[in-house]
């Protein structure tokens, strides 16, 4: 009876131990979590760091570390889902309970580092290495916030001025004229100003509807501020103190800009803003606009989904053009960065930054730069055949030098909002240019105080 | 009034108004069996392609059937919490003698005019104390807590109206006030019941934002964020296909709601009673 | 079993309902509780099956002291004004109701149903639902319950007034009945006083909070303690007066007579006002203290007929004749009204 | 003897008020508490965290202070010293490397880390990989920038290894300035009242809550009259239609909603056949589409209430109308419109409490535009601040403080409306009292 007994006592202890011996046995297992937005084409910001696992297994294995990684990754289509899921990231982080690897965008390193959600991932990754030695040299201030490097571009993208090639012609551009219109955007012989003429143009001759001339983004977003960055001035930011900075004639440059497209040109539809973006692209990739601004990975939606089979015949694409004397040709580029969240402690940490680095391999990195019409992020990536066999991705890698980058800065927030403001009051007709920036710079210096230079 | 005869121009004068809705819902079903055309609102011809996801996963969506699933443990579990939390409290409200009973009820009103969303950071620290955060059962308890000022009021107002001598009735048979109440009471407020069950079910089936924030790492996707990804996903271009799946999102609703319609018509008749 | 209140008091928050009642209904006695809405009859009951709670007093079933018990420790049966039938239970159900509560086994309970329901006449509604009977039929239904387990106590709140004219009248015999039979003391809360009469052996009259006269109906009607108990009891209802006394004589413009015998000079004082209370029926040609003026109503019951008499004072005595109608509106008419059976009253109400 | 009362209503009140206080009342006070912080997603929720980093730098020299401090705080020096020296050997490198750095570089102070690896890459049984150059780093370094803190005596710790001490003013001045989490501030309060989008959105949420509730009452009216004369079976098909957005996920209506205003949708169409020319009638007419949404899905419960009340005005009055000739619009007009005076105010009080903090219909059907703040309400607003802002930050103290007032403006009206509807008699006392 008492050695029954004394089986009876030993067999929780039993139970408890076999799961251990067992893990003692095979070896450790680490799961790596990975969050990332990702629609059906993106899928490869997290499916990519599965395949940089496998990799990694060999390499622990080679140096005889016990370790086994398996990456779970939680991806979410749309920026509605994504957004909330940011949100998510921020609580479950502080809770503990946060992903270790997380894809968000450059804007969300000041606001995670002040945070202390993210680690500086200058402190785990040797930088100076490969491949990272290889990273266009323009992404690397994109990473940064506060003297560090917080992150590593996952992809790039820019975005990009286009034009309808038939429209063109019919406007009296000839074959050589428009293959050579980049080139003398770049130069900053082709502005604005003629942006809006040949939109007046098109549209008189009849080819777009009224309003579709000069046809931009459909909602808010960061490509507006291409418009700023072209003029004389725009700089958003001062590099020696990290303050952003309003520039209002480059300001005024912007919202006259489309002040004109709307009301002195009527290139632009008044109540443009806000519409549908099926629409939209339906639009632009039939011929019905004549001049418009996108991203790199528009070309994706155009040829795949909208059905344009020949778009190097039919859409031509440069830098949005300088906003006249003193400014230069730009185009935003956003790109999206890996980073490494306060979750993972020590080996996970170590882990999770070879992870970060294998996936940075040419190779990798190429599987979603063409999977999604995406840029690539290195200068070898333009020699993996995949990549320099696609002409898109090709050609279009070449604007990414002259890019800019929206400013990392806690209080992007409130400065964006507010100029956003004075641009739809302009476009409403509600204020003049002058009084939109009269109004901006007045309320911004209300709020804001001394976060922002005013110039 | 007994039965009235069809007033025609009323009748047409109705059709026109709830056009929009008749328009709306027929095409959703139309739509979600016809190849959709382009040049025009009418349908080309007739096709089951729409529903593939029931039998096939949309690439980097998932599965249709685990998200129903979810969704329909979420719901009910909603559901079960409301409702047997609101019947419960709502009868205190209604009919039993305690201190404080009038601010209860006042808080409980006060409590229906707060926009529920702006609370997710209190929630998230709430959940943390408890234990519950990045759990599924904790986004169902705050989901029901959220419900719940609703529910007591359209249960108080139901239970005002069964009348007192019921009650009294049953005490003098010899039946324990919960005896009353199981017995007796609840079975006159059903229609109550259902019609709360419906609307804090249908709260429930299209919750979208709590899971997403207090249990980011839960596995359990829902109808409503698969639904969103599909209509978000900017490579699909299937109009079609989101119309099926809308569909198949509104039917297990109506199905519910026809059931249970004549006592669905009650669910603010309660709540009227002054 | 003896039903005692004893200083019986009961107030919602700060307003006092009933004040210091105090009441015996004696074994298998059956009780009203008459009065006009508001007085707290309907309060009282509660108060004794437990409904409400007491504020302060004492009630007894026989000689156990039930204050303080709960409904459902009382034993009492109630027959609620609007019957109180779960509406989602089968007649059968409804009478099984407090069985099943109390737990006794299903063929108990069957037999006890069927038992009762032989006496109501309804064996063949058992299998019905509230909804479906007709008022009458609910009223048995709601009886059978009430007295299935054998009550006590039988209390019943204006039992017949959701019933039409001619249902009342029959079940007003057959509560009787039933009651009798089953032997339970019994309280019926009514504002009729012809159910009140028909149906109990005394009457315990309430206004105001107050019990003003408990008795037999012929008692209330003879020899009522105050005008309000005269002024309630009696239909048509009685005709009152008011006046002085003057060297031992009642009057009043119009009216003029000598106080009858039984008054002595210390029981009412010269300048004191009083009313007089005149029934219809002591009102007539034939008595002797005359009273002159103008017809000025007329109403014929069939058998009777009723007039009002108007005095040149203005004051109105009915009058309630047999023979069909002799006189007319607008007749100048001299009749009497006989004094020994007129009751005065002093300032306050109370019978002198 | 008076002992017997009854734990009944406890049972059956403790689980919902557990529930709605941890999960909904102990919220909202919280949600008051933060509106008046700095609190946003950038400076976290939970905990102090004190930091000195390049912009703190900056900012101290900008704020005065004194300069020799912010030198000595902002310097960061790779020493091989006695301790540096020490902690290598304790570093976990292997032992002919901690000896050749013994050896090589004792004594030795660097600027900077660039330089530090430059030397370190000097020796032959260096430090190969980054990892371990890294460790060495870590070990000789003697600074307090990017050292994070969690509590103010780790801070002032951080302070002595560095060897600097201030006094207790300078410090708690320090603190103040490293610490990057939230503050206590009315800023939010003086913020909202000096923004002119406040009083852009004010008259938004105004404009939004009146117009739909007159779409709500007027045709919750309509249709309970119009199907109160109506063969019965007609009436439960338009009672049941009318419903049937009120019982659809939010994303599906909106959808169709959106379907329905498209360029190519069902309106564009239908009065294409009349020689319009298709638009998108939703960005065309925001706030139309904004209130017809919300309306069809609103006026279902107003519908059902008045529904109800028109059947239980007694048949009589209607009969005697009737009888007096009155045609049916008459007796609506003379009849049962006065006797419905106390539905039709339940369902506009309750109504414009239910507008006024909800969004989720605009949120997806126009989120807000088109254009800047051309729908936006105070509810979307709020969640817009507090829950979704794409750049940036998300301001949890702001949203909290609309969320506040939006609070406030319920209360009043609930109150008002208490008032109203005589909220005595909803809570009359019990009858039965055991």
């Amino acid at each position: 009876m008492k050695f029954k007994r004394l089986i009876l006592a030993a067999l929780p202890a039993i139970l408890f131990a076999l799961p251990t011996a067992q893990a003692l046995a095979q070896a450790q297992e680490m799961e790596i979590v990975v969050w990332a937005p990702a629609d059906q084409n993106e899928r490869y910001r997290f499916e990519a760091v599965a395949l940089a696992a496998n990799v990694l297994n060999e390499e622990l294995k080679i140096e005889g570390r016990d370790i086994k990684v398996t990456v779970s990754a939680r991806s979410f289509a749309g920026s509605q889902t994504w957004q909330q899921l940011k949100q998510g990231f921020s609580l479950a982080v502080e809770a503990g309970q946060g992903p270790h690897i997380i894809v968000g965008g450059h804007e969300d390193i000041p606001v995670w580092g002040n945070a202390g959600l993210i680690y500086p991932i200058e402190e785990y990754i040797d930088l100076e290495a490969w491949p990272f030695v290889d990273v266009f040299p323009s992404l690397w201030p994109i990473m940064s916030w506060n003297g560090q490097i917080w992150g590593v571009p996952q992809d790039a993208e820019s975005r990009p001025f286009f034009g309808w090639i038939p429209h063109l012609k019919a406007i009296g551009y000839s074959d050589a004229d428009v293959a050579a219109l980049p080139e003398k955007v770049k130069s900053g012989q082709y502005t604005l100003q003629n942006v809006l003429e040949d939109a007046k143009k098109i549209q008189d001759k009849g080819l777009v509807e009224k309003g579709y001339g000069f046809y931009p983004r459909a909602t808010k977003g960061g490509d507006y501020w291409q418009f700023y960055a072209v003029q004389k001035g725009g700089d958003m930011i001062d590099d020696t103190s990290g303050k952003l900075i309003l520039d209002k004639g480059a300001l005024l440059g912007y919202y006259q800009f489309f002040y004109d497209a709307v009301f002195k040109y009527e290139v632009t539809k008044k109540n443009h803003l806000g519409m549908e973006w099926d629409q939209w692209y339906n639009e632009v990739a039939n011929g019905k606009a004549g001049l418009w601004h996108g991203g790199t990975w528009h070309y994706a939606r155009y040829t795949r989904r909208e059905g344009l089979d020949d778009f190097f015949g039919t859409v031509m694409f440069a830098l949005i053009p300088s906003g006249g004397a003193g400014g230069k040709a730009t185009t935003l580029t956003h790109p999206l960065t890996y980073l490494i969240s306060k979750q993972a402690k020590g080996e996970e940490l170590e882990i999770a930054a070879r992870l970060i680095t294998i996936v940075s391999e040419p190779r990798l990195n190429t599987l979603h730069a063409i999977a999604s019409a995406h840029l690539g992020i290195t200068n070898a990536q333009t020699k993996v055949s995949q990549y320099s066999d696609d002409r898109w991705t090709a050609e279009a890698t070449d604007l990414l030098k002259s890019a800019f980058a929206l400013p990392n800065s806690v209080d992007f927030g409130q400065y964006d909002t507010l100029v956003w403001k004075g641009l739809t009051a302009t476009w409403s007709g509600d204020l003049s240019p002058q009084d939109a920036v009269d109004t901006v710079v007045k309320e911004m210096a209300a709020t804001m105080g001394n976060k922002v230079i005013i110039r | 009034m007994g039965d009235r005869k069809t007033n025609w121009p009323l009748t047409v004068f109705l059709l026109i108004v709830s056009a929009p809705i008749l328009i709306m819902y027929l095409w959703l079903f139309i739509d979600s069996i016809s190849e959709i055309n382009v040049e025009s609102i009418w349908p080309k011809e007739f096709t089951l392609r729409n529903w593939r996801f029931l039998v096939q996963d949309i690439p980097g969506h998932g599965s249709v059937w685990t998200a129903t699933r979810n969704t329909t443990i979420f719901a009910a579990s909603v559901v079960t919490i409301v409702v047997a939390l609101s019947s419960t409290a709502g009868y205190a409200l209604s009919r039993l003698k305690f201190p404080y009973r009038a601010q209860f009820l006042g808080f409980v009103l006060l409590l229906h005019s707060f926009p529920s969303v702006t609370l997710i950071i209190s929630l998230f620290l709430m959940l943390r104390m408890v234990g519950l955060y990045d759990t599924l059962i904790g986004v169902i308890l705050v989901k029901a807590a959220l419900e719940l000022p609703f529910g007591i009021w359209i249960m108080k107002g139901f239970y005002d109206t069964v009348p007192w001598e019921i009650e009294m009735a049953g005490l003098q048979d010899g039946a324990s006030r919960f005896q009353v109440w199981h017995k007796l009471v609840l079975p006159q407020i059903m229609p109550g019941i259902a019609a709360l069950a419906i609307f804090s079910f249908m709260a429930g089936w299209s919750e979208f934002v709590l899971p997403l924030i207090l249990a980011p790492s839960s596995e359990a996707r829902l109808l409503s964020v698969y639904l969103a990804g599909l209509m978000i996903d900017d490579y699909l271009s299937d109009f079609g296909l989101f119309k099926a799946v809308g569909l198949f999102y509104v039917v297990p609703v109506m199905i519910f709601y026809l059931f249970t319609q004549d006592k669905l018509m009650n669910i603010y008749g309660g709540g009227t009673k002054g | 079993m003896e039903i005692r209140l004893e200083n019986f008091s009961k107030s919602f928050g700060p307003v006092k309902v009933i004040e210091d009642m105090d009441l015996t209904i004696g074994d298998c006695e059956m009780v009203a509780l008459l009065g006009p809405s508001g007085c707290g009859k309907t309060t009282t009951l509660y108060a004794v099956c437990g409904i409400h709670r007491v504020t302060s007093g004492r009630i007894w079933f026989g000689d156990k002291d039930v204050t303080d018990l709960p409904p459902q420790k009382k034993n009492v049966g109630v027959v609620f004004q609007s019957f109180a039938l779960y509406p989602h239970l089968s007649v059968f159900e409804n009478i099984a109701f407090p069985l099943r509560i109390r737990k006794d086994g299903s063929a108990e309970i069957e037999r006890l149903v069927k038992e009762m329901a032989g006496v109501l006449h309804m064996e063949e509604l058992l299998d019905r639902r509230p909804g479906q009977l007709s008022g009458g039929q609910q009223q048995r239904v709601a009886l059978a319950r009430a007295l299935v387990r054998q009550p006590d106590v039988l209390l019943m709140d204006e039992p017949l007034a959701n019933l039409d004219a001619g249902l009342r009248l029959e079940m007003r015999s057959e509560i009787r009945r039933i009651q009798r039979e089953n032997g339970c003391t019994s309280i019926l809360v009514t504002h009729d006083q012809v159910e009140a009469m028909s149906m109990c052996d005394r009457i315990a009259l309430m206004n105001d909070g107050k019990i003003q006269q408990i008795g037999t109906p012929d008692e209330m009607y003879q020899q009522p303690r105050n005008r309000f108990v005269a002024g309630f009891i009696g239909n048509p209802p009685i005709s009152f007066c008011d006046g002085v006394i003057q060297d031992h004589r009642f009057v009043t413009e119009g009216l003029d007579f000598d106080l009858p015998d039984r008054f002595e000079a210390a029981s009412i004082t010269a300048g004191q006002k009083v009313t007089i209370g005149v029934r219809p029926e002591y009102v007539r040609p034939e008595f002797a203290v005359p009273i002159e003026g103008e017809i000025t109503f007329v109403e014929s019951q069939g058998r009777e007929v009723l007039y009002d008499l108007t005095l040149a004072g203005g004051k109105v005595f009915r009058s309630i004749q047999g023979g069909g109608p002799k006189f007319k509106i607008g007749e100048n008419v001299r009749w009497g009204i006989d004094i020994g059976a007129t009751f005065f009253f002093d300032e306050r109400g109370n019978r002198i | 003897m008076r002992g017997r009362r009854s734990l009944l209503p406890v049972w059956f009140m403790l689980p919902a008020s557990v529930a709605v206080t941890v999960f909904f009342v102990i919220p909202v006070f919280m949600t008051f508490v933060f509106s008046f912080t700095s609190m946003s997603s950038d400076t976290g929720i939970l905990g102090n965290r004190y930091i000195v980093t390049e912009a703190t730098i900056r900012e101290l020299t900008e704020r005065g202070v004194d300069a020799d401090l912010v030198k000595r705080l902002g310097s960061r020096v790779f020493a091989f010293d006695q301790a540096g020296l020490a902690a290598v050997g304790k570093s976990g490198l292997k032992p002919p490397v901690v000896k050749e750095i013994e050896e090589k570089l004792a004594g030795a102070v660097f600027g900077s880390e660039k330089e530090l690896f430059a030397a370190l890459k000097s020796l032959k049984n260096r430090p190969r990989s980054f990892r371990d150059r890294k460790a060495v780093s870590k070990a000789v370094v003697n600074t307090i920038v990017n050292r994070e803190f969690r509590t103010a005596t780790g801070f002032r710790a951080g302070l002595a290894s560095i060897n600097v001490e201030v006094d207790d003013a300078t410090f708690d001045r320090l603190l103040g300035l490293v610490n990057t989490s939230w503050s206590w501030t009315t800023k939010n309060y003086v913020e909202l009242l000096a923004s002119d989008f406040t009083l852009k959105i004010l008259a938004n949420t105004m404009f939004y809550v009146f117009f739909t509730l007159i779409f709500n009452v007027g045709f919750a009216l309509v249709l309970a009259l119009a199907t109160f004369y109506m063969p019965s079976g007609q009436s439960k098909f338009f009672r049941a239609v009318w419903l049937i957005p009120r019982i659809s996920p939010s994303v599906i209506y909106v959808m169709l909603w959106k379907w329905f205003t498209f360029d190519s949708g069902f309106m564009s169409y239908f009065l294409g056949t009349f020689g319009v020319a298709p638009e998108n009638w939703l960005n065309e007419y925001p706030w139309t589409f904004v209130i017809f949404a919300n309306g069809f899905v609103g006026a279902s419960m107003g519908m059902i209430i008045f529904a109800s009340a028109v059947l239980a005005i007694p048949r009589d009055v209607l009969h005697a109308a009737e009888v007096d000739g009155a045609y049916p619009w008459q007796q609506v007009r003379r009849v049962i419109l006065p006797m419905m005076a106390w539905p039709i105010l339940f369902v506009t009080s309750y109504q414009t409490l239910s507008l006024l903090t909800s969004f989720e219909y605009i949120l997806l059907l126009t989120d807000g535009g088109p254009g800047f703040f051309t729908t936006e309400t105070w509810a979307l607003n709020a969640y817009h601040t507090a829950l979704s802002n794409y750049y940036g930050n998300l301001r949890y103290g702001f949203g909290a403080t609309l969320a506040v007032v939006l609070v406030v403006v319920g209360i009043a009206l609930s109150l008002l409306y208490l008032r109203l509807f005589d909220f005595k008699a909803l809570v009359a006392e019990p009858p039965i009292e055991s």
